[in-house]
């Protein structure tokens, strides 16, 4: 489903931490956000998937308007997101994690969980399944039964995702996946960020790694000071010299530049 | 696909115990549920205290733990799942023990009156629950404090109704008619151990169905991440707002029980310090399973029975326990101990 | 008028014991995270000395300060015998050891002491001033002085010196304040002492008006982490601010409304304000970025 | 060797009263088996610290009953406590002296519960028989709101209009306020009052009698029964000269007359707690005595350890002078006591002086 | 040849009963800098907290600047010279930005304001955010904050965690230009990097952790020449 922000904006203090930005993200591609440090990025997922309430402007899911809608709303409508600053439950295991991500898919009420009613453990037997295997696509399977608050920040970064992948959501925020994984690691983040992409998911993505975004990214916006100061294709932006300046540097562009010819 | 040939430590067995006992293990299926296994642990053990229990006292005080289990089951759903604590619950206890109390005065039968206390102690918890929960940490603590304390207050001070600061007699069923009509003839002591330990029972079974729920997995995130909770579409509120309920029921009816068993109440039933007790019970004897609500709520009950010949230091006593277990068993007794047993046999 | 000028004396000294005890409170959140309700105990260690010491025949100005400094002792046994030793636990094991401190400390005052009540006389004496129609005893202008005093101090303890600042940092972020080479035991070590000693003073200060015995302690908790949680835990001008305003709100209903409901508008008040202001009145909105 | 139990609120929020009430049972204990005990059995005391705490209460009486086997309970210091154990006595047929003051554990009559202090509602009839015989009528009330107080204040709004007396002003304040100028400014101020009571115990009243001084307010001024100790005189100080109260003739042990059935157990107690305390015995002790002597006095008289017996020869007593009052029991009054045990006194010059009536 | 400032032997840590360091060997010389790679999990970060001191160490030893530092405990460590910028940043979130910096430089009792001045020449965006409270700090401007904070302490040695996580492109270089003429001026650093190829590029020697174990060291140079770590960390 399209994901189609309208004129959003928030300010903090009197700082406007995001601007008036607009964009559509469609299913199938990944949608890159980048910019400088503090240019809103985070801040504008924070709008969008309802942990901030947005002062100004409209967030549509597939045409629908779901501005001001809570958190939990918006995941039932099919968005899910990671986090930059981790937010894992660290006193579960990995599987636990994972399997809370399977909360919107269990077809269970509370009574029968109280109960113990058989209704309620297929559930969980069924929820347990499909988070093994998530957890066998991020790499994690064998830590399953580990502790969270047990991994490396690697690790967990993975989690997250493995944990968002499970909610069967159909738009999907990333926030520096690929933070603190090395080359090769990125890669493999690569690879599933594409696969996800390919199953027809709306992917919005955040990421300094200039050789990832422009890898595969269909579409990119730059944020600059909570406004948007460029969208286009990775061709465009690599290029812009806006972008050069405000963000990407010397050594930013050259990596983009390798990025496109690889 | 990712695990390519990332080199992963080699990290020891899966289960280290920190949280194997509320871990979701990979477990061979079990004819049982863990339900339904909780209830024929405690049902065994109620039955093994009628075993070796020499007179009334002994039952008098039994049921006294299986009325505090009860309540800190509560508590544990409360603290130990979802990770709020509330200095105000013995508010729902004293609404259980005095709507028990007071009903029969005017007509309506004892276990009516007990089930209107406990229906109104879980609507008050649903009323007050939305905007006392928004607080979180300590500034939730002070709220359920101040609402323990208002209900505490309305029962002292609303002598026509509930007698005042020196309470009032509960005039009421005695379980020993429950048990003569089905023929058996026990003592009234007797009779109340029975049956607080088997509504003991059936609390800790829904408990631990709840545990390993996705109702309870829910709760268990919250006590984690908020955020993360939310971006996967739990809603927070409501989950926070059903366990409050919950653990309010299950103050209201160990409240109800309390009051027949025992006849007579004051206001400190709900009073601060016995709020207080409900959640240290939680935490001492491991506020994240209803083993530890058992466990607490035998050593903070029959432990002042056993402390009272020590007359003057039995307090010194009690805290320096209470001390010196915290700082030994951090998480509490339970836990400690199913770390100790997953250790050894690792 | 001079009803509400008797009513307004009345609701600030009361209010200024609140404070004084809030700001103990304060110092110990301030440095680990812990609300510990063992401070009431502290109040009653300070007061219950001193009129042991007075009693026995001891000049006030060296019995009071000889109260302060066994409350300070207690403070630091405190944290060496019963904190540090569980440093890793969670939040709730701790508040609970401080709960299990408290029922200890209160078990051996009575033992140490007795289960009398006590009271000294004030340390400008006993008689009243008037105060254009109100009167007031000269001990509350010393209770006070003295909560103010302890405020000005904490303020500026914890803003100013080197010593406030790793205290500071060492609750933000045990860790780091590691890293950054503050004595992160010591500065637990230095806020329970100082805590200590703001409760004993309180004890001292307070007694020859409010009396102690060695049970009054919880009820003195109670008030203290009321006012603590009102004026938003961790600042000290919030625990004045919530110290003073329950203390004129009970002043204030007991004399214009019904003094049967007075400690319940207390809480009435706790709770509307934290259901509009989550944090307290002067409490720090905790941002956390996701 | 014969059983007595007692469970008492030894600590806690009543130790004022359960502490020299424990050290009175204590001290008798000694000296009633130093003297041969009774009919020359010994006699074993086993006692509880119920904290003022009914459930605790409940469960010691069920432990003395049970396990211990003893053939009488003397305790409850507090009414809850009381009211909490009082049932069990009737089904085990257990004598219960308890030592606390509401009217409830006598009136409706238990057939095994006793009780030796006066109640709180003949306090309020004592005070206001004085009030009036002063010619005023207009009383002010202060009550704490502890148990004692609460139950006090309602047992006098109950009889004030048969005393003759109209209460003009109801006010309260917690155990452990520290300030009543707001009450007592309202009082003061209220249209016609001519005299304040103040019912409550532990250290309110002294920090009302204090906060009365501070606001230099001169009508006469009353206290409870639950404040007749030396204690109250020293935390007050110079404020409680002038206030008056009813009380027993315990505080007054050398003022009595000669012929004063009281004077001889009055002087007794206080020399034998003297010297086994080092202190002067309060009010609440005196319960306790009163309560231990009763009880050896029936088992004596009934020869016997039955509890029944016991019982019976208690509903016999006739005339038993204690330090409270004289007792006579009967099957329809078990406290035994009328106004006469109760003595107006006022405090003067910080000490106790009786009103001439 | 001088004794190196940092030489660590036989280090092993756990967390409870999970060794995750089984006994690593590793040396750093002043003046140098030294750069740690490995895969997520390797125990990169550990080994980093065991030298600062907030991981215990089980046995093996950490000898700093001459002196046997194993069992000093943490908060001793900033004042003998070690300052650490650790992964997740760790700041001061309800402190200012400010007090943030001023705490780098804790230990310290000479005045501050000219390094202060200096991680605000380096980071403009904190001087602009200096009296606001670090916790609102997006995450690039936390890391900047962390790494500032290590400057104040005017180490012997720095470690960095990942300093160059979440910054953005041209803040990357400037962060490893910062490293290098920290290194001008004497400083020694120890910095794990997933940006293998960019520390490599500015190291004077490397490491390679798997598993709880250096499996392979040398001179930076000859690392990035490697195919072996060509093909698992540089991705190339
Ligand atoms: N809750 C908040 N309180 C105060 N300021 C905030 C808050 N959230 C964001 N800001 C400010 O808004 C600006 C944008 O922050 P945001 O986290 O969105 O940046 P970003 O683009 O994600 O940066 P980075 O790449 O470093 O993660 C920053 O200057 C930040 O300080
Ligand atoms: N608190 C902890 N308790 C238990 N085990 C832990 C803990 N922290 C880390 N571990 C484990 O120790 C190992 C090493 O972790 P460490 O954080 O040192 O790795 P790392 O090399 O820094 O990885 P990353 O690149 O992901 O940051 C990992 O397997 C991890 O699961
Ligand atoms: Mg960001
Ligand atoms: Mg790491």
């Amino acid at each position: 489903m399209s994901l189609d922000i309208d004129g959003i904006g928030i300010a903090f203090g009197g700082i406007k931490a995001v601007d008036d930005v607009s964009f559509t993200a469609h299913p199938g591609e990944v949608t890159s956000i980048i910019g400088p440090n503090g240019a809103g990025k985070t801040t504008l997922f924070n709008l969008v998937s309802g942990v901030y309430r947005a002062s100004s402007g409209r967030v549509r899911i597939e045409g629908q308007d779901v501005t001001g809608l809570a958190a939990h709303d918006l995941a039932r409508r099919g968005m899910a997101r990671t986090f930059q600053n981790l937010q894992v439950f660290p006193q579960m295991t990995a599987l636990d994690n994972v399997m809370t991500g399977c909360h919107m898919q269990e077809r269970s009420n509370l009574l029968s969980d109280l109960l113990g009613l058989p209704g309620a453990r297929r559930e969980t037997e069924r929820s347990r399944a499909s988070a093994m295997a998530a957890l066998e696509r991020a790499g994690l399977a064998d830590l399953a039964h580990r502790p969270a608050s047990e991994m490396s920040y690697g690790q967990l970064k993975r989690l997250e995702i493995a944990r968002a992948l499970v909610t069967g959501c159909t738009i999907l925020l990333l926030d520096e996946p690929a933070a603190g994984c090395n080359a090769v690691e990125t890669r493999e983040v690569d690879d599933l960020i594409h696969a996800i992409a390919d199953e027809g998911k709306t992917v919005v993505l955040i990421e300094h790694d200039m050789r990832m975004v422009m890898r595969i990214s269909s579409h990119i916006v730059v944020l600059d000071q909570g406004r948007k100061i460029a969208e286009g294709g990775p061709q465009e932006i690599r290029t812009n010299p806006h972008v050069i300046a405000a963000y990407l540097g010397a050594h930013g562009a050259a990596e983009a530049e390798a990025a496109a010819h690889a | 696909m990712m695990a390519g040939q990332r080199p992963t430590t080699s990290a020891a067995p899966a289960d280290t115990g920190r949280h194997a006992y509320l871990q979701n293990k990979v477990t061979r299926r079990r004819a049982i549920g863990p339900g339904l296994r909780t209830f024929l642990i405690f049902a065994v053990l109620v039955g093994l205290g009628a075993l070796i229990f020499p007179s009334s006292y002994f039952y008098r005080v039994g049921t006294l733990v299986w009325i505090n289990t009860l309540a800190v089951t509560g508590i544990v759903v409360l603290l130990g799942y979802v990770g709020l604590v509330s200095l105000g619950h013995a508010g729902f206890f004293a609404i259980g023990a005095y709507a028990t109390a007071i009903l029969p005065n005017y007509g309506v039968p004892s276990p009516l009156a007990m089930l209107s206390g406990v229906l109104l102690a879980g609507l008050l918890a649903l009323v007050v629950g939305r905007p006392i929960l928004k607080l979180s940490g300590y500034y939730l603590a002070i709220a359920t404090l101040g609402l323990g304390m208002l209900i505490w207050m309305v029962l002292s001070k609303e002598a026509w109704l509930t007698g005042g600061p020196d309470g009032m007699t509960v005039s009421g069923m005695n379980a020993r008619n429950l048990f003569k009509m089905v023929g058996l003839n026990l003592k009234s002591a007797e009779a109340w151990y029975w049956v607080a330990g088997f509504t003991a029972a059936i609390g800790a079974a829904i408990a631990v169905n709840l545990a390993g729920s996705p109702s309870g997995r829910s709760l268990r995130a919250i006590h984690d991440s908020d955020v993360a909770a939310r971006s996967l579409g739990i809603d927070v509120a409501r989950a926070k707002s059903r366990a409050f309920v919950i653990s309010a029921l299950y103050a209201a009816v160990a409240g109800g029980l309390l009051a027949l068993a025992n006849g007579y109440i004051t206001p400190e039933t709900g009073g601060f310090m016995h709020s207080v007790e409900m959640v240290t019970m939680a935490v001492l004897g491991g506020a994240t399973s209803v083993f530890g609500a058992l466990v607490g709520a035998l050593i903070l009950t029959a432990l002042p029975q056993v402390l009272t010949v020590f007359a003057d230091y039995e307090h010194m006593l009690l805290g320096g326990i209470m001390v010196v277990t915290m700082i030994a068993m951090r998480r509490g007794l339970v836990p400690f101990i199913a770390d100790l047993w997953t250790r050894r046999k690792s | 008028m001079s009803e509400l000028l008797q009513f307004l004396v009345s609701g600030i000294t009361v209010g200024a014991i609140y404070a004084a005890i809030a700001l103990g409170f304060t110092l110990i959140y301030n440095a680990s995270g812990v609300v510990n309700f063992a401070q009431g105990e502290f109040v009653v260690i300070g007061g219950m000395t001193a009129a042991a010491l007075i009693g026995a025949g001891v000049p006030v100005w060296i019995a009071a300060p000889l109260a302060v400094i066994a409350g300070m002792l207690v403070g630091v046994l405190l944290y060496r015998l019963a904190i540090r030793p569980a440093r890793e636990a969670p939040l709730v094991s701790l508040i609970i050891i401080t709960i299990g401190a408290s029922i200890f400390l209160r078990g051996a005052m009575q033992a140490v002491f007795d289960k009398q009540i006590h009271r000294y006389d004030g340390f400008s004496g006993d008689a009243p001033l008037r105060v254009g129609g109100a009167t007031i005893l000269p001990q509350s202008l010393w209770i006070i002085g003295g909560s103010i005093a302890v405020f000005a101090f904490l303020a500026w303890f914890l803003n100013r010196t080197r010593a406030g600042r790793g205290i500071r940092a060492t609750a933000s972020n045990r860790m780091a304040a590691a890293l950054v080479g503050i004595n992160t035991g010591r500065a637990m070590n230095l806020s329970f002492a100082l805590s200590a000693a703001i409760g004993a003073l309180a004890g001292v200060l307070a007694t020859p008006v409010t009396f102690t015995s060695y049970d009054v302690g919880v009820l003195m908790a109670l008030k203290g982490f009321s006012a603590t949680m009102l004026g938003g835990v961790g600042s000290p001008l919030g625990a004045l601010a919530g110290g003073l305003l329950i203390g004129l709100i009970e002043a204030m209903t007991a004399g214009y409304i019904s003094s049967d409901y007075k400690d319940a508008s207390a809480f009435v008040v706790i709770l509307l304000v934290l259901f509009l202001r989550p944090q307290g009145l002067f409490g720090a909105r905790i941002t956390e970025r996701v | 060797e014969i059983k007595i139990g007692a469970s008492l609120a030894v600590t806690g929020p009543a130790a004022f009263l359960g502490d020299p009430e424990a050290k009175t049972l204590e001290m008798l204990v000694e000296e009633l088996n130093a003297n041969g005990g009774i009919n020359g059995e010994e006699v074993e005391l086993i006692l509880y610290d119920d904290g003022a705490d009914p459930n605790k209460a409940r469960t010691f009486a069920t432990r003395l009953i049970e396990e211990d086997e003893v053939v009488a309970v003397i305790g409850g210091s507090s009414t809850g406590a009381t009211m909490a154990m009082a049932p069990l006595f009737a089904d085990y047929e257990i004598p219960f002296i308890s030592l606390a003051g509401a009217v409830v554990i006598i009136d409706p009559v238990q057939e095994f519960v006793f009780k030796t202090p006066h109640t709180d509602r003949m306090a309020c009839e004592k005070i206001f028989a004085d009030i009036t015989s002063r010619g005023m009528t207009k009383v002010g009330l202060i009550s704490g709101t502890d148990g004692f107080g609460a139950s006090m204040r309602e047992q006098c709004l109950d009889v004030a209009p048969a005393s003759g007396v109209e209460i003009v002003a109801d006010e309260s304040y917690g155990g452990s306020d520290s300030d009543m100028t707001p009450q007592l400014t309202n009082i003061a101020a209220t249209e016609g009052i001519e005299a304040v009571v103040n019912p409550g115990f532990g250290q309110g009243p002294a920090v009302v009698t204090r906060n009365y001084a501070q606001l230099g307010i001169d009508l006469p001024f009353y206290q409870s029964h639950g404040v007749a100790s030396d204690e109250f005189i020293k935390l007050a100080g110079d404020a409680a000269n002038g206030l008056r109260l009813p009380a027993t003739p315990l505080l007054i042990p050398d003022q009595l007359a000669e012929d004063d059935p009281q004077r001889q157990p009055v002087q007794d107690y206080i020399a034998a707690y003297e010297a086994a305390h080092g202190e002067k015995p309060s009010t609440f002790g005196g319960y306790a005595y009163d309560a231990f002597h009763l009880l050896v006095n029936a088992i004596e008289r009934a020869g016997s350890t039955d509890p029944v017996e016991i019982r019976d020869a208690l509903e016999a007593t006739e005339g038993h002078a204690g330090v409270t009052g004289v007792y006579s029991f009967t099957p329809e009054d078990h406290m035994g006591l009328d106004l006469s045990a109760f003595r107006i006194l006022e405090i003067k010059d910080g000490g106790w002086t009786p009103v001439e009536e | 040849m001088p004794e190196p400032l940092l030489s660590i032997e036989g280090l092993r840590s756990a967390y409870g009963p999970i060794e995750v360091l089984h006994g690593v060997d590793l040396t750093v010389n002043g003046g140098e800098i030294v750069s740690l790679v490995g895969a997520n999990g390797a125990g990169k970060t550990t080994l980093m907290r065991c030298i600062s001191g907030v991981q215990p160490v089980k046995s093996g030893s950490i000898r700093f600047s001459g002196h046997d530092m194993t069992r000093q405990p943490d908060h001793a460590r900033a004042g003998l010279g070690v300052a650490h910028s650790p992964e997740g940043r760790q700041i001061f979130g309800d402190l200012s930005v400010a007090e943030n910096l001023s705490l780098g430089g804790y230990h310290r009792t000479d005045d501050l304001g000219a390094d202060m001045d200096e991680v605000y020449g380096l980071f403009p965006i904190l001087r602009d955010k200096a009296a606001l409270p670090a916790g609102g700090l997006s995450g690039g401007q936390q890391q900047m904050l962390a790494i500032g904070r290590a400057i104040m302490g005017r180490p012997k040695l720095m470690l960095l965690d990942e300093p160059s996580m979440g910054l953005a492109p041209v803040l990357v270089d400037q962060v490893l230009a910062v490293v290098k003429s920290l290194r001008d001026r004497g400083v020694t650093l120890l910095m794990v990097e997933q940006n293998a190829y960019a520390a490599l590029s500015i190291a004077d020697r490397g490491y390679v952790m798997e598993q709880g174990e250096i499996t392979l060291s040398g001179n930076a140079a000859e690392l990035i020449a490697d195919p072996r770590i060509r093909e698992a960390y540089l991705g190339a």
